[in-house]
């Protein structure tokens, strides 16, 4: 039969947030399977440890393997970037359920999908939920100059305006945050927006909490990880905002979250409802009997439907319909990540 | 650049520099002290130091100290800490000499040249990192904060907190400690023997190998009680964390001479220093840059580093 | 004597480390053609003035100055060029490489192919046929292939680089002879005993084609049958044309050699003459012979 | 234990004697054989990615782009040889003049650089050796009057700079990268070379999917490189650098401008990493600082001492293993690279001379490891 | 016998530099080796002292067999060298040179007292006390080799070329003071160029050829022997 690929970090410090999404192409997969046994589809683990770097060897191999028809990601930013021109080349269908930088849309790479909301949206909602609903006064903003974090800082940094009173650029690994603490203490802010992933998120508000540094913690979905409140510790996570431009997988439609839980043992994360439309939009295709991967592409192009997230049809860019995107709030309470409101829409 | 904000954080900048600094300058000492005797950069330091944060993280989650849990009383704070030192300071110096035993010496028994030595330290290094990176699934590991930091007083403006008075003064009594032994006690003198000359050092009745065990040993503890003052002030640690405090410390090493043990002091503080006001005004993305550029320039005008080597030979 | 000109002019030499001065205000020149011992005491600052001579280290005050240019600051390699050669107390050869190549290292002092006449052996100089490459090779292919190389070398030439390699082996090989070491020309320098380091060190300072070489105690380690042998070295190099300057403990060798003598005394010049002036001059007995030489 | 290694280290010791006749004999067998077992060797070689050979090929990742990555590794080891091996100067931060290559290709021909001129590649090239050789000036200019192992930090600290820079500065496009790294040529293949497997005339000679051009045009640079290295070995120059290596000073007095020579060594040597640097990113079209970490250099000296300083066959061996065994052993994933440091200490423990040492080195340390050291 | 080598093989590498030397030493006793650049005078001595590894023969010290001891333990047993080369620390100071020559006594009294002596032995050494051995000059720091050696108090003293690199008056005085040391109770064994001197103070002695001992016999006998006036003390 044919093959689909997931591909983004199963290792690494960001291990988690590939792994929920990995999870959800997984569940649609073995769900696919068991009602298709005649013709099972095989689902490709390509591992990037979220880093671009590895990203363009990983998508040669991708492209290679003529049966490898799409793909289920890339799940970060960075790695998107250099590897869907790679894949877009050959012809290899993506449909990314997690991906939100903008520009990727405008690479020029007519085999990419986005299933979902970008940063375009994420970062304005989010800066306005700031302002209206926590009427922040001045701002830190840093970020960890990835595709991603950068991206949406620089969004973040345009719709808070002069709210942003400094910045910062951390790095990736980086687990010593003495001098950044040292200047945000300084500088008087009354709230941090973090542009980047929980690998550096975690270790920072730690010690930034730990040297008694009391602005609140705001950040996107790189962050929204349950791995996140256990790294910062839960007494220190308190009252973080983490935004995201996902439903909460207990309001996904159908019974994704009592499936999701009965087959991963654990409740859904971010972005594992999102995978497993992206999945599940493949799969449809894929029995639709479009077996090479133009057909497959042409498939996608023109798919038009519902799925537990929200309603699919993409755009000409690749994107997803604004209408169809919600960008969500969510606050650590009692050390768990738990939907808020939904952000307000510029 | 933000001139103005060094300018108004100058003492607060040295403050927090000098914490990082000392921690820097003990583990300095482990390169110093086996660079002087073996002429050898040993890589797997880094990881003799790596080592130490993580037992402390098991004695602590040992005891039910794991991440998240609130800290004990003055009292038990400070016994936790005791014991991380002791249980520390023993792993990390087991493992340099471990690494001493299986790296190094079969190749000292065969006179194998320096080139080779360093080969082997990389490997010993890697192999290390890899192994508790295996174990841990590269997952970071976080540990209870122990210490809430309580400004103690002021000086210039800048708080200095109890935390930062602790890990500066336990740096320097150990810095201290390990300076008399070196200068003062026969033994140390033994060590500067076989510095300097390793084969007459034989002629005098040194135990050459002795002494390299002691000098590892020595290093290693150093690293281990230097792996305890980081998880109390940082908090978290990864398979990862010895390589950029490795490199830093092998810059203050030689910034200060190596082989020099004031050196490695000296070096260690003002490298710590130098790159927190560099942190400052270029920002945290410049603070490695500002570190070696600082490094090239003093080498410039001290090519042996600013205090010059003194455990090793002076070059003829 | 004194109408040959002066080829090393010592001039107001002070030197001074930190507390010691190792070199006081000394004053002497060596003459196109002799030889002049250089001896005092221990730590009479004898090598220190070698050393200011080759560059080594820098004069607190004073000049120095060789076929009248000034080397004082000049770089060390380029006094080399200039024509002065030295040896050391302290051996102080390539250990890693062999006699031979050690040698060859002197002589390159001479040679001008660098990194671009190495990589792309552009000059070329017409070839004289015994100079081509052989055409050896019975089979076909490995025939053709160096009868390829032989027209190249007939149409190109040989690069001055090729030339200039054999120059440095042959030369090499004659100084080894020289000083009588040739049968070690393959070990390794490390291995050659403590004798045959000091000749070998000496080989390789003459192959930079000195006018003035210094030699630092080259007797030390030698039996007097050897000093022997080293005495009439000495003369043959200088028979050859080059100046010498040569510290030495061994009266007798000093007195057996050298032209002129100079004798230093905590940093300071106390005599100077011939060695039969030198040998009786008290304060020379005094600070440096103690008894009469015959005895020693 | 010691009797194991024992036991173990005189089998070694067999082999290795039976690959010192090898190369005896091999040096006397006539010119015309050798020279034509070299060049079999050599179109061996070419043709390696159409063969298949079942043992070698890799499971998981793409022959041909091991094999330019091998090339590439092989490259790098060539020029680090010159500095390391022959030289003798320890430099740790040898992936800095690989950076500055790559990113001279990226920034000048990418469409997508902050810098939009476009050049094509064989401009970009040139260019890019030029700016590494002049960086290699620039870091050796000041540093290289220092000794030994204060070399090695310093240099150390440039390869961090460098990647640092590039991470941060606007112009490289910081984390995120330059996508759009030029390919050599956008030719395509010719008819008549349609028979060899994998070519399919019409294709893209460079492209990430098929990367024989990319072995190919990575392979004859090698050879290229190889020859240029050799004849600088065989001549003054390497002697020169020989005596450098050996004492300095001693070089100086008679008569080696050693500032001189060690500044070509690095020149040379940055000239060659800056070279592979936009060899191996062209292929990779992407660039970001993520490919220029520290470890990646101190393997390479690791590569370069393994496979015997001084011998550049020695070097290429080590550098190809570097570069061939993780991906061939794909499997082992996690343990991959604890199994390559246990591989490093145990190979330096048995072959502390290299796996192929320059034949100076190898008298050497024969010599070193019988003299051992009294008691026990 | 305070000392006894027994058929006793050196290489170096594949180069064996010592053919199987067997020679001994009597307590009490100077005993001289002279020979040739090569000879493998040196080497003898590093095999003695422990510096190199016997390849077949034995070494006996003082009725014990010390063939593969460490060298460092030799010197807990009494031998004492004083290397070719002099082998100064660089890094210490004159002083700190000569208490590391007393590394393995403990008696802090007879230390300082045998201190004392070194510094009355050589004056120039008192001069210089506090600068370091590196920078002294080769005549000063084959002094502080010699009274390096001397501060172990040794049963066997090694002397490997004392007078190289010594000044005329110096060399009186050094072959003076190894018969005082001797006629205080320490064995000597003595490898020198000066062959007239060692010979003529020596109570025995043994002429090294390329590895092999090819004579013995005593001082005065070897001084007048012809073949060895021939080679080794020149044309008188
Ligand atoms: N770097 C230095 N620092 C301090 N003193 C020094 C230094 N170098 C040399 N000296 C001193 O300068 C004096 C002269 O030394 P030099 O080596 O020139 O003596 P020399 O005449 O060659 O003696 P010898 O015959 O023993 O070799 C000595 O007393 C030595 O201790
Ligand atoms: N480190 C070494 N490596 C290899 N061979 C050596 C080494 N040292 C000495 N040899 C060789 O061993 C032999 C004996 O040398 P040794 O130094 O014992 O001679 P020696 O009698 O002391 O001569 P000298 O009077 O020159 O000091 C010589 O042939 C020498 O080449
Ligand atoms: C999985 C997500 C956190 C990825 C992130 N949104 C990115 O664009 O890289
Ligand atoms: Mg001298
Ligand atoms: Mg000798």
């Amino acid at each position: 039969g044919s093959k689909i690929a997931f591909f983004g970090a199963l290792t690494g410090g960001n291990a988690q947030l590939g792994i929920n999404i990995r999870d959800g192409a997984k569940l649609a997969v073995d769900q696919y399977n068991k009602a298709n046994a005649d013709c099972k589809v095989e689902l490709v683990e390509k591992d990037s440890a979220g880093d671009p770097a590895q990203a363009s060897g990983l998508a040669t191999s991708v492209v290679q393997d003529a049966k490898i028809l799409g793909v289920v990601g890339p799940a970060f930013s960075g790695e998107s970037k250099v590897a869907n021109p790679i894949m877009s080349k050959e012809g290899v269908v993506i449909i990314t359920p997690s991906a939100t930088n903008p520009a990727l849309a405008d690479q020029g790479d007519k085999t990419f999908h986005r299933a979902l909301g970008n940063d375009a949206s994420q970062g304005p909602g989010l800066a306005l939920y700031m302002k209206d609903v926590m009427k922040v006064q001045k701002t830190f903003v840093v970020d960890d100059a990835s595709e991603y974090g950068k991206g949406l800082a620089d969004q973040v940094k345009k719709t808070l305006g002069s709210v942003v009173t400094a910045n910062a650029v951390v790095k990736e690994q980086q687990t010593d945050f003495g001098a950044l603490v040292t200047q945000i203490n300084s500088s008087g802010a009354d709230s941090i927006f973090w542009g980047g992933y929980y690998r550096e998120a975690a270790p920072f508000l730690k010690q930034y909490r730990d040297a008694g540094g009391k602005a609140k913690f705001v950040a996107g979905d790189g962050v929204k990880d349950q791995a996140f409140v256990d790294g910062a510790g839960a007494a220190n996570a308190e009252g973080a905002i983490l935004t995201c431009p996902c439903v909460p997988p207990e309001k996904a439609g159908g019974t994704f979250a009592a499936d999701y839980k009965a087959a991963v043992g654990r409740d859904a994360g971010t972005y594992s409802a999102e995978a497993f439309d992206a999945a599940n939009i493949l799969l449809a295709g894929i029995k639709a009997g479009n077996s090479t991967r133009e057909k497959l592409e042409t498939f996608v192009d023109g798919y038009t439907g519902q799925g537990v997230t929200t309603s699919f049809k993409f755009q000409e860019n690749g994107e997803i319909d604004p209408s169809a995107v919600a960008i969500w709030a969510y606050k650590v309470a009692g050390g768990k990540i738990v939907a808020d409101q939904e952000a307000p829409k510029s | 650049m933000n001139f103005e904000f060094l300018g108004d954080n100058f003492m607060s900048l040295t403050v927090t520099g000098l914490t990082q600094g000392a921690i820097y300058a003990l583990v300095a000492l482990g390169y110093t002290l086996v660079y002087g005797v073996l002429r050898l950069i040993n890589f797997a330091h880094s990881e003799v130091f790596m080592i130490g944060t993580f037992v402390t993280t098991i004695v602590w989650a040992g005891l039910g100290f794991g991440v998240g849990a609130s800290a004990p009383g003055t009292f038990g704070v400070l016994g936790l800490i005791a014991l991380a030192v002791v249980a520390a300071g023993a792993a990390s110096g087991g493992t340099a000499l471990i690494v001493e035993r299986v790296a190094y010496r079969p190749l000292r028994k065969r006179n194998a040249p320096s080139l080779i030595f360093l080969i082997s330290a990389i490997g010993a290094s890697v192999a290390l990192f890899e192994l508790v990176g295996a174990i841990t699934d590269r997952q970071p590991r976080g540990m209870p904060s122990l210490v809430q930091p309580k400004v103690q007083f002021t000086i210039f403006g800048a708080d200095v907190t109890n935390l930062q008075i602790g890990i500066i003064l336990s740096a320097l009594a150990m810095l201290a400690g390990l300076d008399i032994f070196i200068n003062r006690t026969r033994l140390g003198r033994g060590v500067r023997a076989v510095a300097q000359n390793p084969d007459v050092a034989a002629l005098m009745g040194v135990n050459k190998d002795r002494v390299i065990m002691l000098i590892f040993v020595l290093g290693g503890m150093m690293a281990g009680a230097a792996s305890v003052l980081y998880d109390v002030k940082v908090g978290i640690t990864t398979y990862s964390v010895g390589f950029l405090i490795g490199i830093k410390a092998f810059t203050a090493a030689v910034l200060g001479g190596i082989g020099n043990l004031r050196g490695a002091l000296l070096g260690g503080l003002l490298l710590g220093v130098v790159e927190n006001y560099g942190a400052g005004v270029f920002g945290n993305e410049w603070m490695d840059v500002v570190a070696f550029v600082m490094l090239v320039v003093v080498l410039l005008f001290r090519p042996t580093g600013l205090l010059g080597e003194s455990l090793g030979r002076a070059r003829a | 004597m004194s109408e040959r000109n002066n080829l090393l002019e010592v001039d107001n030499v002070t030197i001074r480390f930190g507390g010691v001065t190792a070199l006081d205000g000394v004053d002497f020149s060596v003459k196109e053609g002799e030889i002049l011992g250089l001896i005092g005491p221990n730590g009479a600052g004898k090598t220190t003035c070698f050393n200011a001579v080759t560059g080594v280290v820098k004069p607190t005050s004073g000049a120095i100055r060789f076929r009248g240019k000034t080397l004082v600051g000049q770089q060390r390699h380029k006094i080399t060029r200039l024509g002065i050669a030295r040896t050391f107390q302290n051996i102080r050869l390539f250990p890693e490489m062999t006699a031979l190549e050690n040698v060859q290292v002197g002589a390159d002092a001479r040679h001008k192919t660098s990194v671009v006449g190495a990589l792309f052996r552009t000059w070329r100089v017409p070839v004289k046929p015994h100079e081509l490459v052989e055409v050896d090779a019975k089979s076909g292919f490995g025939r053709a292939v160096q009868q390829v190389r032989r027209t190249g070398q007939r149409i190109f030439g040989l690069s001055r680089h090729t030339l200039e390699e054999r120059a440095a082996k042959e030369k090499a090989t004659e100084l080894l002879k020289l000083v009588g070491i040739e049968h070690r020309a393959g070990e390794l320098a490390r291995s050659l005993a403590y004798g045959e380091q000091r000749r070998l060190e000496i080989a390789r300072a003459l192959a930079t084609e000195p006018g003035l070489l210094c030699l630092d105690e080259p007797a030390a380690g030698f039996n007097p049958a050897e000093k022997e042998s080293l005495l009439e070295l000495i003369r043959k190099i200088r028979d050859t044309g080059v100046t010498v300057l040569l510290i030495e403990h061994d009266m007798r060798l000093v007195m057996g050699v050298t032209d002129r003598i100079v004798v230093l005394e905590f940093g300071k010049k106390i005599a100077e003459g011939t060695p039969a002036e030198v040998r009786e001059n008290p304060a020379v007995i005094a600070a440096y012979l103690g008894v009469p030489t015959d005895a020693a | 234990m010691m009797a194991v290694l024992d036991s173990a280290r005189k089998a070694d010791e067999g082999r290795v004697r039976a690959v010192t006749g090898l190369r005896d004999r091999w040096a006397n067998l006539p010119y015309g054989w050798r020279i034509s077992v070299l060049f079999a060797f050599i179109i061996f070689l070419y043709a390696l990615p159409g063969l298949e050979i079942p043992l070698i090929s890799t499971p998981d990742t793409d022959f041909t782009s091991v094999l330019f990555l091998c090339a590439v590794y092989v490259l790098v080891a060539v020029g680090l040889n010159v500095v390391i091996g022959l030289a003798g100067l320890l430099d740790l931060g040898y992936i800095g003049f690989y950076a500055v290559g790559a990113y001279t290709v990226a920034i000048l021909g990418s469409p997508n650089s902050p810098v939009v001129i476009q050049f094509p590649w064989v401009v970009c090239v040139p260019i890019a050796i030029a700016v590494t050789m002049v960086s290699g000036v620039i870091l050796g200019w000041p540093t290289l009057r220092l000794r030994g192992d204060y070399l090695a930090i310093v240099t150390l600290g440039f390869g961090e700079i460098i990647r640092v820079f590039a991470l941060n500065s606007d112009i490289t496009n910081g984390n995120r990268g330059i996508t759009g790294v030029p390919v050599p040529s956008e030719g395509t293949w010719p008819e008549w070379m349609d028979w060899f497997p994998g070519i399919t005339a019409g294709r893209p000679i460079f492209s990430v999917s098929n990367v024989i051009g990319f072995y190919w045009l990575a392979l004859t640079l090698v050879f290229i490189c190889m020859l240029g290295v050799r004849r600088l070995e065989r001549s003054r120059v390497g002697r020169s650098w020989l005596a450098i290596r050996e004492d300095e000073d001693a070089a100086e007095v008679m008569g080696v401008p050693t500032f001189k020579y060690k500044l070509w060594a690095f020149a040379i040597g940055a000239a060659l990493g800056g070279l592979s640097g936009a060899l191996f990113f062209s292929k990779q079209t992407f660039i970001n600082a993520q490919g220029f970490d520290l470890f990646t250099s101190i393997l390479w000296v690791a590569a370069v001492v393994i496979g015997g300083a001084g011998n550049q066959l020695g070097v290429a061996l080590g550098a190809i293993l570097l570069a061939y065994l993780p991906e061939r052993f794909r499997e082992f994933a996690d343990y991959r690279l604890l199994i390559f440091g246990v591989a490093l200490i145990v190979m330096t423990i048995f072959r502390p001379q290299g796996l192929l040492p320059s034949r100076r080195r190898k008298v050497e340390l024969e010599d070193r490891a019988k003299e051992g050291a009294v008691g026990e | 016998m305070l000392l006894e080598l027994d058929n006793v093989t050196v290489s170096y590498g594949r180069i064996e530099a010592l053919h199987g030397i067997s020679l001994t030493v009597g307590e009490g006793e100077i005993v001289a080796l002279i020979g040739a650049n090569g000879a493998g005078k040196s080497t003898t001595m590093r095999a003695i002292s422990g510096l190199r590894p016997v390849g077949q023969g034995k070494i006996h010290f003082d009725g014990q067999d010390i063939t593969k001891m460490r060298a460092d333990l030799r010197v807990i047993r009494g031998v004492s060298q004083s290397p070719e080369g002099r082998g100064i620390f660089p890094g210490m100071t004159v002083r700190e040179n000569l208490e590391m020559g007393a590394y393995t006594r403990r008696v802090r009294a007879e230390v300082d007292e045998d201190l004392q002596r070194a510094f009355d032995l050589f004056p120039r050494l008192k001069e210089r006390e506090k600068q370091a051995g590196g920078t002294l000059s080769g005549g000063e720091q084959q002094m502080l080799a010699v009274g390096r050696a001397l501060m172990s108090r040794p049963k066997l003293l090694l002397l490997d070329e004392p007078s190289m690199g010594l000044a005329p008056m110096l060399i009186q005085q050094i072959f003076d003071i190894i018969v005082e040391i001797n006629q205080q109770g320490t064995t000597v064994l003595l490898v020198e160029q000066n062959a007239q001197q060692a010979l003529s103070r020596a109570h025995r002695a043994y002429v090294l050829e390329t590895g092999r001992i090819v004579k013995e016999g005593s001082g005065n006998d070897l001084l007048t022997d012809p073949a060895v006036k021939d080679a080794y003390l020149g044309v008188a």
